[in-house]
Parts: structure tokens; sequence; C-alpha cells
């Protein structure tokens, strides 16, 4: 039997169009927009300024927090301006702006293909250069990794999870780099193990993906401790909580974190930038992006520098089709869908998705028939249809005690619901209003 | 407020059924038919205005802190007043409505009355209050009889109005209920469509 | 004439002349009605009974007697009189075969055995097939005027005359309704049992 | 470029429709149609054909003219409505009764709510249990089954016979043994064909059962419901049968006569008016199985699964409120 | 046996709410959430039962032998009235968490016709002994609990969904009440 989380998913049409599609590093853009907020936590502080030259691999903006993560240049040129531009969802944000001009990198960092299996860094060494070099949660929340390596004192972590089931129809990014990048994913797994004084790693990957299953099963076999585990196909597997369920059986309890358990989960983008940082010395600069859907001329998945606009991308996949509808920043279950393809490729963009309008449009809302197929899907147990039934009628205290801050968000409800009920957004609408409404009680 | 309106208010805009919810137990437990729901309603509106008689003659010798005790037990005496004078001259009502009729005594329109209105009010107003209520109760008891009579066995005041049985629900205990939400439902939508 | 106040002597004196009144009140009237509630509790019975026998003139009710049936229970019986002869007997009897609770019904009796009429008095049956016993509700019990009891063959011979067809009697059951035509058809075989011990 | 569409995630969609799910219940239902026309004829097409259409019309009317909403009766629940409604009623009633009964499923106990996903009680049911209050003689006297090919089109027989559960429940009150009795109606080879006596859509337990796996099949319902009624009926009247024989009647009949299998496949399991979850599910089906049984053993109706859904209906939200499905991260207790 | 029938009988088969049309007040009034009813429930079951078990003896030492039945209402509410004060200031003293929880529903009994019915019926209509008496009271006030829990359920769904603005409140109560006590009928014949 494979191994699987036992409530709730769904499984959506997989539609991995671009599976096939090796990796290409796509052309470096004549400009880049590197906003300095692209992770969870405090946004960096901008230590560059207009005019400024800078290499490749050069930090300008310096983590500020402890939850915040470090951005480097991906390109080499001049600082053109640094300013507040809007995001992919139309919020003005900070960011720097850098016009390209040839590609010159710094020095420290190691540009060669050359596999570096020795770990040469202790335990502090590798946060250290985990921090600097801005990693981040490459899955799409964007935690900056080397918080996660430090879990509270009172929780021990005793199993390391790398999250290889790439659960998102569509996505194959994490899958070219688990059959491209094989042995240096081992050696990333390696290091976070020697970070967190673990001695156990589970790579856990979903079935649909049986060439990366065998590749990673053959080359493990030269690592101590780190095993595979097949997972059946089903969304949300990739969910932190459901893959740490589905690979130990562990639940992680309501509103605690997943080291309560003693599991730390990592991304396969996360580990290989990992390597990269720790061997390489080089900073997250560029991430595999796969471009795709169904009515693109040239999908495939491309290493692209951060900063890159999505348009490039875009025509680069064949350009943009007549009836395109959405643009989504990552997968169709949990991405976001685009105000414009103006906009730059940041950290924890994973995919781009074009829909036609046919696809994007919702269908009308009809009557909810209380099949209670929202309650089967449902990965956190709760009662999607209740929540919405309250927040419809602005009861939204009560939906605090029907748990609704256990809610991942993953869509599944939305996405089954027979009667097209927008479900997850009347819940989020709820989160939002609990929110203020603790937030006015801490006050008082 | 005038004369008029004190008698009529309870027709319609104050009416103790329809619109107050108020003697829910005899207006549902009685009105099998047209008939039994009239005799219903006269028996409880010869009570209210008694008592509201009795209530605003009264009102200014009952201290404060033992007026419900007192108006109880006014209340009650004409109840069994009532209880026996039906027993010696209309038996068979009698026997139909049975338990009903002690009930009268927790029928909240009567006590909610006295208690509102003839405690308050001169003798005169009292009177017009208790007759235009008790009539308005009579009115709504005898519709929803009449209707589920209709429904229930085809006839009206026991004229047949149409062969065969009636859909017997409507005599037992759920039709009651049925009939009575659709006709709340149907005075709520005059009464808006006269107040635009 | 101002509010009085609510000291307790005035409480108690008030609730106590009020109750005193109320009780004056409703001794009277009971008084009054004793008579009358007396008179009509028995001109129902004696209605009931004029129902189902011939055309009398004593007083059955001061002359009723009781009469054991099987079961250890007893059923009441009421002389009919005419001019001091007998001319039937009302029996009131019972079932406890019906759907839901005690049958009583009248069953009045000529003195040759024919059953006169039948009249349901009290009886807890589903309205719509049950109480299609009642007179004014089917013909069912018009089946049972003039009945000629003794005249009924027995025939499956288990000793029960008055029987629905089903049962090998000759009695039409009220549709959808077996049991408590089976139940009424008790009560009436039970009264016929009673006359017959008033018979010998 | 046009205009970019933007809404919060999920962007992809299931192919699931109420239309859908509505419809495979109707699929399902086609062994039990077949069944019932090929044992009471003419009669069950026209009870079906007006009991659909004034389901329908009435649907229609009350939604438009009344609720002022679109009309909803292209999702299919209002012909599902009447089909269930003709399937509990017998074969020879009149058809004017049946379009009262329609009334009243829709109009009241449907409509009245807000329509579809508001009902609080089953419409079909509650249309049918309107129906038996109101005339019981109508609604208590069965055609006698007999195959197509005996009646050609014809009206079924006038002859009435009883359902097997009437002939038990009324010669057990006349103090006749269950096993006498049992030998006096079709076998249980007959009675799981659906040659006995009954409502149109409830005699045939093979029938329902092929609409039952379909449904599993296709995933339109769980095993949790029809499993918990039928499993608890089986189990209670087995207790009562292994206690005394001679007083109560063994599981097998218990299972194949009356509305039972109907009421569990296809009534009790209506989305709108069972539990959410898969443990509420159970509850309101164990709930069912023992009110059922109670109401057949002891009660006046030979037949009790009707007032046992009602009644289990009035419980779902007690149910909804207290059995929550279990929350993850939630420790047991 | 006997005691079992009764107890069958007051719950489902002759419901004081759904059947009997008693308590009718409470029952759409106190009716809105599932916490309130349950509370009003026991409120009801503690004064139904002691109110039953006080008429009676008073109904069998004192009206009858005094020959003064015809005074049975008057004393009958009096006592009622009489005993709801007593309870609420009992329970103060005694136990204050519970006349926290019971105490806003007790004045709201005295005029709850289904304690004034139950007794009567009690000691009238059925004739039951006094513990008969007491076991009929109690199992009434169960029925009564019963109802209004579940009804109250049934309404804090009904809140949730789109009833049509017509039916709104308390119609689409009746009809819900109705469709119950239809289905309650399933229970009949059963005692």
């Amino acid at each position: 039997m494979l191994k699987t989380f036992p409530k709730g998913g769904i499984h959506p049409p997989e539609n991995k169009i671009t599976a096939d599609k090796e990796t290409v590093t796509l052309p470096i853009p004549k400009k880049v927009i590197i906003p300095v907020s692209q992770h969870i936590g405090a946004p960096a502080k901008v230590i560059v300024k207009k005019n400024d030259k800078v290499k490749t691999g050069q930090m300008i903006a310096q983590s500020n927090g402890f939850v915040s993560a470090c951005i480097h240049s991906s390109v080499s040129g001049t600082v053109f301006k640094v300013d507040n531009i809007p995001d992919a969802g139309g919020y003005k944000r900070l960011a720097v702006v850098i016009n390209v001009e040839e590609d010159e990198w710094l020095d420290t960092i190691d540009r060669s293909e050359d596999i570096i299996k020795e770990i040469n860094s202790d335990k502090n060494e590798i946060l250290k250069k985990i921090h600097d070099a801005g990693v981040v949660g490459l899955g799409g929340a964007t935690f900056p990794t080397h918080v996660k390596l430090l879990p509270p004192k009172s929780m021990k972590p005793e199993v390391l999870i790398i999250n290889g089931a790439e659960c998102e129809p569509y996505l194959t990014a994490d899958y070219r780099l688990m059959l491209e990048k094989s042995e240096e994913l081992l050696i990333g797994i390696k290091i976070l193990m020697k970070a967190l004084s673990v001695n156990k790693a589970v790579i856990g990957i979903e079935n649909n993906k049986p060439d990366a299953i065998n590749k990673l099963e053959t080359l493990s076999g030269n690592y101590d401790n780190i095993l595979i585990a097949a997972l059946k196909t089903k969304y949300p597997q990739g969910g932190e909580k459901q893959l740490i369920k589905a690979v130990t059986g562990k639940e992680v309890p309501s509103g605690e974190l997943p080291v309560k358990v003693g599991a730390v989960v990592q991304n396969v983008g996360t580990v290989f930038a990992v390597y990269e940082a720790v061997q390489k010395n080089k900073p997250l600069i560029d991430r595999i992006v796969t471009v795709t859907g169904k009515y693109l001329s040239n999908p495939g998945n491309f290493k692209v520098r951060i900063g890159t606009s999505v348009k490039e991308l875009i025509n680069t996949a064949g350009g943009l089709p007549e009836n395109t509808g959405k643009i989504i920043s990552g997968g169709p279950m949990m991405g976001r869908a685009l105000i414009t393809d103006n906009t730059g490729i940041t950290k924890g963009t994973s995919g781009i998705l074009i829909l036609s309008e046919q696809e994007s449009k919702r269908r009308s809302i009809k009557p909810c028939i209380r099949c209670a197929k929202c309650v089967e899907v449902c990965p956190m147990g709760l009662e999607p249809f209740f929540l919405m039934a309250l927040s419809r009628k602005t009861l939204f205290e009560k939906t605090e005690n029907e748990g609704i801050f256990d809610c991942i968000e993953c869509g599944s409800c939305s996405y089954i619901c027979p009667s097209d009920r927008p479900l997850l957004d009347f819940i989020r609408l709820s989160k939002k209003e609990v929110a203020l409404i603790r937030k006015a009680k801490r006050i008082k | 407020m005038n004369k008029l309106k004190i008698f009529t208010k309870g027709f319609f805009s104050e009416n103790a059924v329809f619109v107050m919810l108020l003697g829910l137990c005899p207006t549902l437990g009685t009105t099998t038919s047209a008939i039994n729901g009239l005799g219903m309603g006269l028996a409880t509106t010869f009570v209210l205005v008694m008592s509201n008689i009795v209530v605003s003659l009264v009102k200014k010798q009952i201290p404060d802190k033992v007026r419900i005790p007192a108006f109880i037990v006014i209340i009650a005496s004409f109840v069994t007043i009532v209880e026996l004078t039906m027993q010696a001259y209309v038996p068979d009502l009698y026997d139909v409505l049975g338990l009903f009729i002690p009930l009268i005594v927790v029928n909240c329109l009567i006590l909610g009355r006295a208690e509102a209105f003839a405690s308050k009010n001169n003798i005169i107003d009292s009177v017009l209050d208790g007759f235009g209520m008790g009539l308005g109760f009579s009115m709504a008891l005898t519709m929803l009889g009449a209707v589920r009579e209709i429904l229930g066995s085809g006839s009206v005041f026991n004229i047949k109005i149409y062969e065969g049985d009636g859909a017997l629900v409507f005599v037992l205990a759920p039709g009651a209920f049925i009939v009575l939400g659709y006709l709340i439902a149907l005075v709520n939508r005059l009464q808006k469509r006269k107040s635009i | 004439m101002a509010q009085r106040e609510s000291t307790f002597v005035n409480m108690v004196v008030v609730l106590f002349l009020i109750s005193a009144i109320a009780a004056t009140a409703l001794a009277f009237v009971y008084q009054a009605t004793k008579d009358p509630i007396q008179k009509s509790k028995f001109e129902k019975k004696k209605q009931a009974i004029k129902n189902v026998v011939n055309d009398f003139d004593n007083n059955p009710i001061e002359e009723m007697f009781k009469i054991p049936v099987e079961g250890g229970d007893s059923v009441e019986c009421y002389p009919a009189k005419k001019d001091g002869k007998i001319v039937g007997y009302a029996v009131k009897t019972f079932s406890k075969k019906g759907f839901s609770g005690l049958i009583t019904v009248m069953v009045g009796f000529d003195p040759d055995g024919h059953i006169h009429k039948t009249a349901v008095l009290e009886h807890h049956e589903t309205p719509g097939l049950g109480d299609k016993m009642q007179r004014n509700k089917s013909n069912f019990s018009k089946q049972f005027d003039n009945m000629d009891v003794p005249d009924i063959p027995d025939k499956d011979n288990d000793g029960i005359i008055i029987e629905v067809k089903k049962d090998n009697g000759t009695v039409d059951a009220i549709t959808a309704a077996t049991i408590t035509s089976r139940a009424f058809c008790d009560a009436a075989e039970r009264a016929y049992n009673a006359f017959k011990k008033i018979k010998k | 470029m046009s205009k970019l569409i933007v809404s919060l995630s999920p962007h992809q969609f299931g192919s699931n429709s109420v239309k859908k799910l509505m419809f495979g219940v109707l699929i399902a239902l086609l062994p039990t149609l077949f069944v019932s026309v090929w044992y009471f004829g003419l009669g069950a097409i026209t009870i079906i054909v007006t009991s659909v259409l004034s389901s329908v019309f009435f649907e229609y009317v009350f939604t438009r003219f009344l609720l002022k909403k679109p009309s909803t009766i292209s999702d299919g629940s209002a012909i599902l409505t009447g089909l269930l409604l003709a399937f509990n009623l017998p074969s020879n009633l009149p058809f004017w009764l049946v379009i009262i009964g329609a009334f009243f499923a829709i109009v009241v106990a449907k409509i009245s709510f807000g329509g579809i996903g508001s009902n609080i009680f089953n419409p079909a049911l509650a249309g049918r249990v309107f129906l038996l209050i109101s005339w019981p003689v109508q609604m208590t006297s069965w055609p006698e089954p007999s195959p197509l090919s005996k009646h050609l089109l014809g009206y079924t027989d006038v002859t009435t016979g009883a359902t097997p559960l009437g002939v038990l429940s009324e010669g057990l009150r006349s103090g006749e043994s269950a096993t006498k009795l049992i030998s006096r109606v079709p076998d249980y080879l007959q009675l799981f064909m659906g040659n006995a006596g009954g409502s149109i859509g409830e005699v045939g337990a093979a029938a329902i059962l092929i609409g039952l796996v379909y449904m599993l099949m296709k995933k339109i319902i769980s095993w949790h419901i029809p499993v918990s009624i039928l499993g608890t009926v089986a189990i209670f009247t087995g207790i009562l049968w292994f206690a005394n024989p001679d007083k109560f009647a063994d599981p097998l009949f218990h299972l194949l006569s009356g509305g039972i299998m109907l009421g569990a496949v296809f009534m009790a399991t209506d989305y709108v008016t069972s539990p959410m979850s898969k443990r509420g599910m159970l509850i309101y089906g164990v709930g069912i199985g023992l009110l059922t049984v109670v109401i057949r053993v002891w009660g006046a109706f030979p037949e009790g699964v009707s007032f046992a859904i009602l009644i289990m209906n009035a419980f779902v939200p007690l149910i909804n409120m207290y059995i929550k499905p279990k929350r993850f991260g939630k420790n047991k207790r | 046996m006997e005691y079992i029938l009764i107890i069958i009988s007051a719950i489902f088969v002759n419901n004081v709410v759904l059947s009997r049309f008693l308590g009718l007040c409470p029952f759409f009034g106190v009716s809105k959430q599932v916490e309130t009813a349950a509370g009003m429930g026991g409120a009801v079951v503690f004064v139904m039962t002691v109110a039953t078990i006080v008429t009676y003896l008073l109904q069998k030492y004192i009206l009858i032998s005094f020959n003064i039945e015809y005074m049975q209402t008057i004393t009958f509410i009096l006592v009622i009235a009489a005993l709801v004060q007593l309870v609420e200031i009992i329970l103060k003293k005694v136990s204050p968490s519970l006349y926290q929880a019971l105490g806003i529903f007790l004045p709201l009994i005295t005029t709850n016709c289904a304690v004034l019915g139950v007794a009567i019926i009690a000691v009238q209509t059925e004739g039951y002994d006094l513990i008969k008496s007491t076991v009929f009271a109690i199992a009434s006030a169960i029925g009564f609990a019963l109802s209004l829990v579940i009804f109250a359920g049934l309404r804090e769904q009904l809140e949730l969904s789109d009833v049509p603005e017509g039916m709104k409140g308390v119609p689409i109560a009746f009809v819900t009440a109705g469709l119950l006590a239809l289905a309650f009928m399933g229970f009949s014949g059963i005692a």
C-alpha cells in the first residue's frame, strides 16, 4: 500500500504537460525587478542606491530581523531605481530595479558544474551560509530556511522530510530538478541533516513520478539514512502537515509547529538551493519555473534569474495565446492570479500557468445541497460548508470554534463542490474578520 | 387613543394570534372545526372581558407586589364559572374543548391584557379592549378552524362543501401547525402590503 | 384615590379578600349549576341508551345492573321498559382488541336477541380508518342494525358468532381497518354473551 | 491582450455538478423503475408520470413566481422528488391524490423552506406521509402484482392484496404465529425480485441493490447510511427473532419486505436531509434502523421506514452540531 | 410494563407539544438556540414533576375530601405559581450554579400551560395514582424537553439557510413543527 494522509484530499487531472521537457536556461534579461519582500516575515533592508554598480550574486538587501531573508542581485549592472512598484497582486511594494550590463559574477561563487560531495562546513557555518544566501522555502510558502533549521529549544527534530510530492497539477519544476540534479539533492539533504543533527531523512514523492523515485532510490544507496517514500497521488499531499502524516503517521497538533512531532519539512527546490549555498557559495538568484498551459505553443521548464519579467518568460514559451483568461503564479489549486504579466519572477514562483478564458470562468453559484463532499475532501477535518454558512450570515466569531485557523487553504472544498460555491473565499473572509476581532479584543 | 381604535386594534394590527402569538395552545388545540374555534374564542372573550372589568375596578386597591397573584385568582374564578356553565348548558362543546377550558387561565393573552391594559385604564376602555382583543382572538380561531375543517373534513360549520373525505392531516396536530404557519405568513404579507 | 401601598398587611388583606370573594362567588355558581350539570350528564346517558333500543318510558339508568363477563370484567346492562314490560336491553360493552386502547360501544338488544342498534361511546382508533366504525362516518355499523344474532351460523365452529368475513363470519370489515372491525365485532359478541346471561 | 481575470485560488474545479449527481441517482433508479412497471403496469406508469410532471410543474411555478428566483428544475431534483414520491405510492392511487402529494412535497416541504438545499425533511417522504395520514384507505390498498406479460398494458388487477408486512402485522395482532404468517406471503426469492404487494417502487430488493452498487461505484453516495440502516434492522430483528420466532419475523423477511431497501438506499441518503460527517451518518442510519423496527413491530403502521427517516431528519441538525468530523491535529479524547 | 407504556406514550405517542398542544408558548419562544432550549427543558422537568406531585396530593386530600373540586383550576394555578417562586428562592440559596442555569426560565414556566395541563391530565383525565402521576409527569416533561431541543436544532439550521422572506421566522417555525408532528405520528399505536 502506498503511503498517504488518511483523511480527505482530491485527485484533480494531473495535466503535467511539461514533465518530459528538460530544463532550459533562459537568457539573461535586460532588466530585472527584485522586490525586497519575497519571503514570509520582515522585508529586507535595501543596502544599495540608485546608480550603484552591482555584480551577480551581490547582496542588495539585508535580512532585517529573525524571520527575514537576504536578497541578492541576480544580474550584474546598474541600479536603475529603488522604488515602490506594483507586484503581481497590484500592491505597491519596495523593489530594486537593475539595468543589466554584462554578466559579471562575484568571484566567491563557484560557477563550475562539478559536484562537490564533501561537506566541510560545520553546523554553524551551514546555517550562516544558508542565511547569507537568502534561501527560503521554494515550494511556494517562502519561509526563510535558516529559521526552520533553528527550532525552539524545547522541541527536538528527529526526521527530515523532503517534499518531492509536487501535488499541484501542471507543475513539474520539482520533478525536473529531482531527475536532473539528483546527486546534488542528496548532498543537500546530507547538509540539512547535519544542520539539524538528525540521522534520518525521507524523500516523499508521489507515484506519478516513477522515474524520479527510481533514480533517487538507486542513488540514495550511496548515502546513509536517506529513504525514499513513494506516496499515493493525491492533492494536497505536499501540504506540510499532510506530508508528515503520510510519511511518519504523526499528526501535527492544531496550532503547533511540525517540529512538535519531530519533523522538519523542506522542499526539493530548497534543498538544491541549500546545496548551492553551502557547497558553491551561491546565493539564491535563480530557480526553475514551469511555464505551462494547454494553449501555450512551447511550454517547458526554465531556469530563470529572479526578477525576470513574467512576460519575457511567457514569450520564451511561445507567447501569450489569444484566448488567455488568467495568468497564475504557482499551480491551479493554490497559485495566485496575476493582474499583469509585467511583473518579476520571485523566489516563490514555482510555475506560471496560463488558463484560457473558458477555463478561467467561474460557474454560477448554486444553493448548497449539503452533499457533504467538502467535508469528505477537507484534509484538515473541517466542515467548509458550515464555515461558509456562518460567514455568509456574518457569524464570524462562531467560525473560530469550528477550527477556521486550521484551514490550510488548499481549495479542495471549492474544487469538489457540485454547486460551484466559493467555499474557500468565504473561509478566507472569515479568517480575516476573526483576526480583526481577535486583535480588537487584545487591544481592549 | 380613541375608543374605536381601542376596540379594533385586536382585530388586525395587534391580533392576539397572528401578530402577538399569544394563546397558542387553545388556538391549535381546539380548532378542529370552525364551530369549536368559535366556542373557544367566545369562552375566552367572556373571561377576558370580565377579568378586564374586575381588574380595572379594583386596580387601585391591589398593592403592586401581589398584583399578579391577585389577577390570577380573578381570572381563575371566571374560568371556573365558564367551565361550570358550559358543563351545565353546552355539555357537547364542553367535552370537545375538554382540557383547554381550565387552561384558559394560563392563556397569556388574558393575563397580558389585565397587566398591560386593564390595570392602567378605566373601565370603559378596558371593556372595549377586552371585547376587541377577545373578538380578534375568536376571529382568528374561527378562521383557523374553518380552514382546517374545509381542508380536513370537506365542510365548514358542519355544512358539507365538497363530497368525500378531506385531508385528515388538517384535523390532526400536524395540520394545525401547518395551517397556522401559512395563515401567519398570509397575514404578515397583507399587513406589509397595507403599510406600504 | 392613590394606589394602595405594598405593605405586608395590605398584601395579605387584599389577597385574602380577593380569594374569599372568589371562593364565595364560585360556591354560589357551583350551587347554581350543580343540578343542570347532573341533569345534562343524565340526559346524555339516557340519550345514548335511547339511540340503541326501542322507545321506553322507565329510567334504565336507575335500573342498571352489572353482568360479569369472561376475563373478570363486567358490563353494564340497562333494561328498557315500556308500561312495565321489557322492550329491550342496552349493554355497555367494550373491546380491548382495538388498535389503540379501549373501545366502548353501547349495543341495544330486542328481547328476542336481535341487535337493535349500536353506538360507539368512546374510542381512540386512527382517524380516517378505524373511526369509520362510527355511525356518521361509514355504513359499517349499520350492518349490525337488526342483526339476527341467534340465527347466524358458526361456520368455523370456534364458538364465536359475530365475526368479520375474513374470519369466516358475516360482517364486512371496514376497508383497511380489519383490526378495528374485529374489535367492534368482539365488543358486540361480548354484549351478546352478556345478553344471553340475562335471558337465563 | 484582453483583460486578465483575477480571482482567488483555486483556479481549477471538478466536473461535479448538482445536475450530474441528481441524474446519477435517476440512472440508479432505472432498474427499480423497470421492476415497478413490470409488475404494476399502466397503473405504475400513470402514477410516475403524474408525480414527476406535477412535481416539476410546482417546482417551476413556485420558484419562479413565489420565491422569485431562477428556476431550478434543470438540476433534476424535482424530477427525483417526483419519482421517489411515485415509488412510495400504491399503483391504484387516484391521480388527483398524486398531484396533492406532489404539491405537499414540493411546495410545503421544500419551497417554503427556501427550495433545494434548505429543506429539513425529505420532500418525497413528507408528501408520502401526508397522503398516508390524510387518505389512509386509498394509501393502504395495494393491487396484486402481476408480471407485464399477464396484464399486457391493462390496468393492474382490481383485486387488492395486503403487503407482506401488512399480513404479518395484522396476523400477529389476532394471535397467529409469525412462522405461519410468513408462509402465507410470497417466498423470499419472489420478494427479492419484486413480486409482492406494496408501493410501486419498494418491491424488488434486487433492482434497488443494483442501483446501490451503481451509486457507490459512481461515488454519488457513501456506504455509511444504507449499510448502517440495513445492518441495524438485521441485528435488531435478528435478536427479536432469536428470542421468540413465533412473535417476530426473521431478519431476512424484514429486509426484503416493505420499503426498507428503497428507504435505506434512496430516501435516507438524500443529501440535503442527512448528516454531514461519516460518524453522523452512522448514527443517523442506526437511528433509522431502530425506529423502523420499533414502528414495524410495536406501532400502528405496518411499515415504519418513512416515519423513521423523517424523525431522524429532525435529528440531523443536532447530529451535525455534536458529531463533528475528526479534526486533523486534534487528539481523540 | 404499565410504567413503560406510560413513559413511551408520554414522550413519543402523545407528546405534550406535538400531539397535545401544550406548552406552545415556550416551544416557540425559547427554541432559537439548542443551549437555551436544553436549559428550559431541564427547568420544566423539575417544575412539572414537583407540581404534579403537589397538586396530586392537594386534589386527593383536600379538594376531594372537602368536596370542593370546582376549586381545582384556581388552586392548581396558585400552587404552581407559588411553587415556581419557591423553587426559585430555594435554588438561589441551595445551588446558585443550578439557579444560574435555570433561573431565567423559571418565571416563564408559570404561564407554561404544559405544567397545569399535565397536572390536570394526571389527576383528572387519566386518574393515575401518585406513582403513575409522577412517572407520567417526568415522562411528559422529558417529551417536552426532547421536542424543544430537536426543534431548537432545526431552527438553528434554518437560521443559516435562505428561507423565503414571507416565511421567515414564525411561519416557517410553525410549518417545521407541523412536519415534525407529522413524523412523530409514526409512533401512534405503540402505546
